[in-house]
């Protein structure tokens, strides 16, 4: 399931969803508001996303994984709005029997959930500006 | 000349002040509403970074637009 | 750090313990007791550690982790004594600047834990036998 | 000769049936402390899956032992 909100993300609450009583591995992965980014000292984040087509594309991603891992649990949430440092952005977390696939999983669905979603972020710096990031193929990896 | 609704979202709706408009064009495919537009709004964002939807679908440069027709313009992406 | 406890595991407050401004990714690792192992139905797991040196050799592994991937934070928590089903047996978080690193890292502790650290299960089936669980590299993969 | 406490863990705990012991023997290095306990207990487990610490400290099953030392024995880990 992917979902994608203004509200604080609750990572406790996520991880119960993919519980399960064959699942012996479980993994996650949070991206976090930090406090540079290519030697701009930055403020906060704002981010923009086009739901319908973010949720879509999101799914696919999340099939994707569960076709190629069988007996995958996956879930995603991306956060959209303002948000100060320290904040969660985006969640991944998946649960499977073994701790190979959990990992390789959860890889794979933040790596394509950062290229292939309608989603923008803009930096709000320290000295006054502004500006939006470029893509992580484009240049900087987060 | 195809009547042809064009989304802007994040940096493009800031170089085109608004969020969407409709205009009239000679379009055959989905990159010539990205060349037409951003002829318009002074953009110089080669398309390649950039992702097209039409009508809601993700779509390819070359995938042909009809009269009518959604063009959502996305920049390249920064999730996460 | 690392820690061995007979208390349940709480995730979101060891995350918190990671918290760092210039941490842009967190991934952590889970092992959760799961039903079923190598065809037998299992009911609970008992842990046992030898304290001292599960500790010693802990930090030996985070220690090794953060040489090789710097800014990293990292954090380890081993349970012991009965488990049942579901239940969090180990938890290991990493953040980072970058998301290579946090997965690398969190994929080098657990795996380092498994083969290092001194601590047995026993398995406790449905069946009503018991039986000590092989090491890693000597057989099943957890 | 040697006066050597043994730990015993795990399986090995079992097979012994005791936590601990103290043996005179006539070993030099850790493996000889394993073995004189696998044939004193009856187990079959082979040293290469196994680890030794000697006081406290991780060892080889070559380190050497001395009069008064603790040897722990560690059969095959399985953390996690």
């Amino acid at each position: 399931m992917i979902s994608i909100t203004s509200d604080v993300i609750d990572p406790d609450l996520l991880r119960r969803t993919l519980f399960d009583p064959g699942a012996g591995a479980f993994t996650s992965f949070e991206g976090w508001i930090r406090n540079e980014n290519e030697g701009h000292s930055v403020l906060r984040l704002e981010y923009e996303a086009y739901e319908p087509l973010a949720l879509t594309e999101g799914r696919s991603i999340l099939t994707e994984a569960q076709d190629r891992f069988p007996h995958l649990h996956a879930h995603c949430v991306h956060r959209i709005g303002l948000l100060e440092i320290g904040e969660c952005a985006v969640w991944v977390g998946v649960s499977s029997p073994h701790r190979d696939e959990a990992f390789l999983a959860c890889r794979y669905i933040i790596d394509q959930i950062k290229i292939r979603l309608p989603i923008w972020k803009k930096e709000h710096y320290a000295d006054g500006h502004s500006g939006w990031v470029n893509c992580e193929r484009c240049g900087s990896h987060a | 000349m195809k009547t042809i609704t064009v989304r802007y979202f994040a940096v493009f709706r800031e170089h085109a002040g608004l969020d969407e408009e409709t205009l009239t064009l000679d379009a055959q495919s989905a990159v010539d509403v990205f060349v037409a537009t951003r002829d318009r709004h002074g953009s110089a964002e080669p398309s390649g970074h950039c992702k097209v939807a039409i009508n809601d679908v993700m779509a390819d440069w070359d995938s042909p637009v009809n009269d009518g027709d959604t063009v959502l313009l996305f920049p390249p992406v920064a999730g996460g």
